[in-house]
């Protein structure tokens, strides 16, 4: 009943570890971050348009990190949080998008107008 | 609209309003509505009790007579432990819940847009079938409202009156008629009535059970609400969310009154000596528990008082509880109280 | 529905004949996998609140996204970060291969690095407070603040349990409870990463563009 | 001093000085003494049988999951009472202040009670028995029942176990002092925004509420992450998923809504204690903030809240129905998919709580029909639970009358739920007192199914059961209790009255109210006879012995293979799994009796003080923040760093049980010698160590 018995050094999760995995996402990471960081400071685009970009490479590194990082795969070592990230990816985007389209809709009803459009009370 | 069908429902809801009838008819205001909006909303709730009930029914009979049938030493010989699952019971299971929900949800999206606040389709229908209205809440028809509604003819312009909470009192700003009032509504009869509402201090909640469903009132907000209401008399509103220590004193009574009578009372609001400007209004807005709810008029209203309660709020500025009035709870509360 | 497959109760085996020793190592980097997913939680509302109160009315005519981000700055702490993601990466290479100083020099660089990335996030923010950007401002400021000093914050807790870790490592070598707690660090490290990911996108970038 | 707030402040003692201690008012007065004499009359007897050694070395400092499971629940227990008199305090002040006329007491216009004071009470009531009773009796429930129930010897954490457990009992601390110094939150269990804003309520009761809800919500979310991760590494072999007890699949689903669900809570908590102490904007009317924030991020726990308290209510109902129906649970794959189904679905229909904020029609359509789909699998349940009585032979004991009436109580607040589900009908019974009772019934249910469980397991705990006939009289009166009360509140709810007044302005309520007070008083009578079940069932304990692993004789899951009381190490071997009601299996293969025929060492975590003391920084943190004394605060906050780190540095090796003192210690169970059984002690039915540590002359071997 001792796993202190076995070296945990050859733990599945020690041997994980990849370096040229890592500088890899490493260096895709600064490129997916610069990227939209030069498009969105020299305005190379119409505000919509940079912001889908810089969703698209949000969600291009949550994948890349996710995975050759985190390693979130389907090993057998790693699958249940993958599973657990899953599951709570959901509770992410309900808690936020749900959140924001109902204050969204209040916001139009219950915000007046003019105080909405205007610097109404700077003085 | 699904409001028509909504009152012919199943035999169980009749033998229910029967059963809640029988209940003492002064109090059980949700029961006994008096305006289109609070009348959609009762039907809804008798619709879905209906509904609900059934299921309920059911599946407290199915348990109550497995129970009996199968009670140790009922004789029954039926003992079958391996009778563990059933794919077509499972699928009445699931499936029925689910028609029904859907059957609820279809009605429930209808009245949402029946009694939504910001504009009720059912105060547009009882205009448009005032008649139908009128029969539905038991009374003949208002001719006048009948000849109004007709095709061609005008709807009866509807009364604006803002409405503005303190801690703890109701401000009604009757903009067109440039009056307002404290812990005093008053509107016409068969007159739709639109609210706009703001709170100066914290989140309150407007409600008439007998005329019309809450709605919040909120701080540096706007919310609206509508009604119209289908018979005279006097009716409580009160606030319906907490506010702090004077929060059960926060009523206001509501007189529905004939057109004559609602331009005699605004007449005589007008002659009374107090006008509303904000400096007035910051006064009101002090912590103040209004216990006899004393009624105040004001002949005179600042022009664009409302929005200017809204703008200071949304500036920061508070009506502070003084810390006496939550620290001390043995000594009579330091605050204002109107006897 | 589904039966279970019959077993035979004469030859069933009926205590545990296998003396399966539970993985202590797996168990404990779940359990710290789920509390990460807790925390997240916690940034996603955070987040929610940003995308509230991230709106003209919330500014109580005070500054705005536009005026209270600085994206380039932000890119270098996004360097920084990473960088000292892939330090620490390169001590669980050299976890991997036994290497305690390896391991040592990867939580140093990582221990560097990190404390980098909080001196350039503190000196943004100080230049934020000296302009009177302060988090009492506004409903906006405030959930600027809190949104990234919480990553903040997480960094200054991961930097001083890389330091703790180093001592432990030094001290104690390769013992199963040091190299769980390696491995929830990477977790805990990498996961901070990220998150920034979509400050860095969501803050910086989209208040950079002012599509609001 | 962050943020400007009226009173005075000292470096030292912070806000707090001697006029906080509110001696002058009778009530409190009398509670502190009786609060005093209770404690003195406890620690002194502590103290006369000199069992502070056997407190600290067998309780306080335990790792074991049953005795933090039993400590969570008499952590509960006492916290029910405690809000149950709150319960009385209110319902008293309501019938006593109906109508102008009514005379005032104590300072107070009408009734008895000043409304800061009334505030107080139902905030206190809502709070505690929410986060404070209920989840610690069901987390202690899971603690005791889910590693047994999956075979294995402990969670998978047993020190997060105390360190949770530790943390709860320091929220509830907080709570309690806050009756003797200074106030409690008067803005509900809920804070209503912008009301506990330092505007609106500039003393420290929101301060009390909030840090011990936060560090309460700590606790709650590291005991999820403890109980999945057991769930999920801890299973016996051969325990496969579909293998698995129902009550562990509902474990496993409402410790997700938690581990999910609580964060939010604290971080809305936290960003409002923010506002209160730093000067920021989140929530206050002006400046920027947005009050309805708040309360959008508190229901998206909130709701999920009801689900993490429901759902192992759920669990038990499917384990007692099943055991005195003699057959088993129905339908056992839509029930745990019900379970995790219920999970889901939680999480999207938060909004329904503020139908009335006046948010687009579309928003609440959505948020109407989400909430309504919750009402299907919910059905499932109930149908299931039908559909196992059919054909079995059912019988009354306590836990199955409790689980039935709950049955009963799931159908009425189904019923309402789906009424306040549309937002048509929300309108007219928001914030009223329909709402109150509705949440009341389904949180009886939960109550119900509690009270069921502890009958049901309490012999598996402590070897003996529980007395059956004051038991039954419980169970009446409180049933009774309830039908009155909050059929009572119902029908004041189609009154239109709001919750949370202290004044009645309409006479035409009270005779309502008057049921309302009688309903109590049944509650008063059924707690009374709880009281006295407890006291018989001890006293007569060695009548209600159990002789076997089975008390009931038709149980079905695993926990019911290990001894009754279960020892500490819980299953000597640990069993192989072969059947999804791995007892029943055993017991109708006549294989309930077969032993391991070897044993092996058995590896332990030794006791630490460390969990108590993280609680008592913890508290102190609260209380340093509470009274803004900066420099407690600070201190238990690095007391709190150093011992996470000391921990760290320990690495405490455990103990190890050689398998032939295992040997000796089975040997006494096979058929429990009366006088053998007794060893154990009243509150030591899981098995004192030290008892069998020494060997026994009978012992021998299998």
């Amino acid at each position: 009943m001792s796993t202190e018995a076995r070296d945990p050094l050859q733990h599945p999760e020690v041997q994980l570890a990849r370096g040229g995995q890592y500088l890899g996402t490493y260096i895709v990471s600064l490129l997916l971050t610069g990227a939209p960081l030069w498009l969105v400071v020299h305005h190379l685009g119409t505000p919509l348009r940079l912001m889908i970009v810089v969703v698209a490479c949000a969600a291009a590194l949550t994948l890349i990190q996710g995975y050759f990082w985190l390693r979130l795969d389907f090993s057998r070592t790693q699958r249940w949080m993958t599973a657990a990230f899953v599951l709570f990816i959901p509770l992410f985007v309900m808690t936020i998008g749900l959140t924001a389209w109902m204050f969204a809709t209040l916001y139009t009803r219950t915000m007046i107008p003019t105080l909405m459009h205007a610097p109404a009370f700077a003085h | 609209m699904a409001l028509r069908k909504e009152h012919a429902g199943p035999p169980l809801s009749l033998a229910l309003l029967l059963f809640l009838g029988g209940c003492a008819q002064r109090g059980f205001w949700l029961l006994h509505p008096k305006g289109a909006i609070a009348r959609t909303e009762w039907h809804t709730t008798v619709l879905d009790v209906a509904v609900m009930g059934g299921v309920v029914l059911v599946a407290g009979g199915l348990v109550a007579a497995f129970l009996w049938r199968y009670r140790v030493g009922s004789g029954s010989r039926k003992y079958d432990p391996t009778y563990t699952s059933s794919l077509v019971i499972e699928l009445l299971v699931w499936g029925v819940p689910l028609m029904i929900v859907g059957y609820l949800s279809y009605f429930s999206v209808k009245s949402v847009f029946a009694t939504n606040p910001y504009n009720p389709l059912a105060i547009r229908h009882a205009l448009a079938h005032p008649r139908q209205t009128d029969e539905a809440m038991g009374r003949r028809a208002d001719p006048a409202l009948v000849s109004a509604t007709a095709p061609g003819a005008h709807a009866p312009r509807a009364l604006r009156v803002d409405v503005v909470t303190t801690d703890w009192q109701w401000v009604f700003i009757y903009p067109r008629q440039g009056v307002a009032t404290v812990d005093e509504l008053v509107v016409p009869v068969r007159t739709p009535v639109k609210f706009d509402l703001t709170s100066a201090t914290v989140v309150n909640d407007f409600f008439i059970p007998e005329l019309v469903g809450e709605i919040d009132i909120m701080p540096g907000m706007r919310t609206k609400q509508a009604m119209i209401a289908s018979r005279t008399g006097l009716y409580h509103g009160y606030s319906d969310d907490f506010s702090g220590g004077g929060f059960s004193w926060m009523g206001f009574s509501t007189h529905v009154t004939g057109r004559a009578q609602f331009n005699g009372w605004v007449r005589r609001v007008r002659a009374a000596p107090d006008h509303l400007t904000y400096a007035r209004f910051g006064q009101i807005a002090r912590p103040t528990i209004n216990l006899a709810q004393r009624v105040r008029y004001f002949s005179q209203v600042q022009k664009g008082l409302f929005d200017h309660v809204i703008e200071r709020v949304m500036e920061g500025k508070v009506y502070r509880t003084p810390l006496a009035m939550t620290e001390d709870m043995t000594k009579p509360m330091k605050v204002r109280l109107i006897k | 529905m589904s039966q279970e497959a019959y077993v035979d109760p004469a030859t069933a085996v009926l205590w545990d004949q296998s003396h399966t020793e539970h993985d202590m190592i797996a168990t404990r980097t779940l359990g710290f996998w789920l509390y990460l997913l807790s925390d997240a939680m916690i940034v996603s509302s955070l987040f929610a609140s940003y995308l509230v109160l991230d709106h003209r009315v919330n500014a109580a005519a005070g500054p705005t996204a536009g005026d209270v981000v600085h994206p380039m700055a932000a890119f270098w702490g996004t360097v920084l970060l990473f960088s000292a993601i892939l330090a620490y990466g390169a001590a669980m290479v050299g976890l991997k291969r036994g290497n305690r100083t390896a391991v040592l020099v990867g939580l140093g660089g990582a221990f560097l690095l990190g404390g980098g990335f909080l001196l350039a996030e503190g000196y943004d923010f100080a230049q934020l407070a000296l302009h009177g950007m302060v988090p009492e401002r506004s409903g906006y400021l405030s959930a600027f603040y809190a949104l990234v000093l919480y990553h903040g914050a997480h960094l200054v807790f991961g930097v001083l349990w890389i330091a703790v870790m180093m001592a432990q490592v030094a001290r104690q070598g390769f013992t199963p409870n040091v190299v769980y707690r390696l491995l929830n660090l990477k977790l805990f490290w990498f996961f901070q990463g990220f998150i920034w990911i979509y400050v860095f996108s969501f803050v910086y970038l989209a208040g950079a563009l002012h599509v609001h | 001093m962050l943020v400007d707030y009226p009173g005075p402040w000292t470096p030292l003692l912070g806000r707090l000085d001697a006029h906080q201690i509110p001696l002058q008012n009778p009530i409190l007065f009398w509670t502190f003494v009786l609060v005093s004499l209770g404690a003195a009359t406890v620690l002194g007897a502590v103290t006369y049988y000199r069992s502070w050694g056997y407190l600290w070395r067998e309780w306080l400092t335990s790792l074991d999951h049953k005795r933090i499971g039993v400590m969570y629940c008499l952590l509960g227990v006492v916290m029910l009472f405690r809000g149950f008199i709150d319960g009385v305090m209110m319902r008293t002040q309501q019938v006593m202040a109906v109508g102008p006329k009514s005379p005032g007491y104590l300072g107070a216009v009408h009734g008895y009670l000043p409304p800061y004071h009334f505030g107080q009470i139902y905030s206190a009531h809502g709070t505690i028995m929410i986060l404070f009773a209920i989840t610690p009796i069901l987390v202690g429930i899971m603690n005791i029942i889910v590693p047994l129930q999956i075979g294995a010897r402990d969670m998978a954490y047993p020190y997060l176990n105390a360190v949770s457990f530790w943390l709860t009992a320091a929220a509830t601390g907080l709570v309690m002092i806050s009756l003797f110094i200074g106030d409690f939150s008067h803005a509900g269990w809920v804070g209503l925004s912008p009301l506990t804003e330092l505007a609106y309520s500039p003393g420290v009761g929101v301060d009390y509420w909030s840090w011990a809800v936060q560090i309460g919500s700590v606790g709650t979310t590291l005991a999820s992450i403890n109980i999945i991760a057991t769930i999920i590494k801890m299973r016996a072999p051969g325990m496969s998923w579909t293998k698995m007890p129902i009550f562990c699949w509902t474990a496993l689903s409402t410790s997700v809504v938690g581990l999910s669900s609580f964060p939010v809570f604290t971080a809305a908590v936290a960003l409002l204690s923010l506002d209160r102490y730093a000067g920021t904007h989140f929530f206050t009317p002006g400046l920027g903030g947005n009050l309805m924030l708040y309360t959008d991020l508190f229901w998206i726990w909130g709701h999920p809240e009801v689900y993490y308290v429901v759902l192992p209510a759920f669990g038990i109902l499917s384990e007692i129905i099943p055991t005195f129906s003699e057959k088993p649970l129905f339908g056992y794959i839509t029930m745990a998919a019900a379970s995790i189904a219920i999970g889901g679905v939680s999480w999207s229909v938060w909004l329904h709580h503020f139908f009335t904020m006046g948010a687009g029609p579309g928003v609440n359509a959505f948020f109407s029909i989400a909430s309504m789909l919750v009402g299907i699998p919910t059905g499932v349940k109930v149908f299931n639970w039908a559909f196992t009585l059919y054909r079995g032979r059912v019988r009354f004991d306590v836990p199955m009358l409790w689980a039935l009436a709950a049955l009963v109580l799931l159908l009425t607040g189904g019923l309402t739920g789906m009424m306040l589900a549309m937002p048509a009908i929300n309108y007219t019974v928001h914030n009223s007192v329909f709402v109150v009772a509705h949440f009341h019934n389904m949180l009886n249910v939960v109550g119900f199914a509690c009270f069921g469980a502890i009958n049901y397991w309490f012999p598996k705990v402590f070897g003996f059961k529980l007395d059956e006939r004051t038991g039954k009289l419980a169970f009446w009166f409180f049933s009774a209790g309830t039908v009155v009360l909050f059929g009572s509140m119902y029908a004041l709810g189609f009154m239109g009255m709001p919750r949370r007044i202290d004044y009645i302005p309409f006479t035409s309520w009270r005779p309502l109210l008057i049921g309302e007070e009688v309903g109590i008083f049944l509650f008063l009578i059924a707690s009374y006879y709880m009281v006295k079940q407890l006291f018989v069932s001890i006293r007569d304990r060695a009548k209600n012995r159990v002789t076997t692993s089975d008390a009931w004789g038709t149980s079905r899951s695993l926990e019911w293979l290990a001894h009754s009381p279960v020892p500490f190490y819980n299953f000597a071997v640990q069993p192989h799994v072969n059947a999804r009601d791995e007892w029943a299996w055993r017991r109708e293969h006549g294989l309930g009796h077969v032993r391991p025929d070897h044993y092996e060492d058995i590896h332990l975590p030794n006791n630490t003080p460390l969990p108590l003391m993280l609680g008592a920084c913890a508290f102190a943190l609260g209380f340093g923040l509470v009274w803004r004394m900066y420099w407690l605060a600070l201190v238990s906050l690095i007391g709190i760093v150093i011992i996470v780190i000391a921990r760290s540095f320990q690495d405490d090796p455990g103990h190890t049980l050689p398998g032939a003192q295992i040997r000796q210690m089975e040997a006494v169970y096979p058929d429990i010698p009366r006088e053998a059984g007794a060893t154990g002690g009243m509150l030591g039915g899981v098995v004192a160590r030290h008892a069998l540590a020494a060997p026994r002359s009978r012992a021998r071997d299998d």
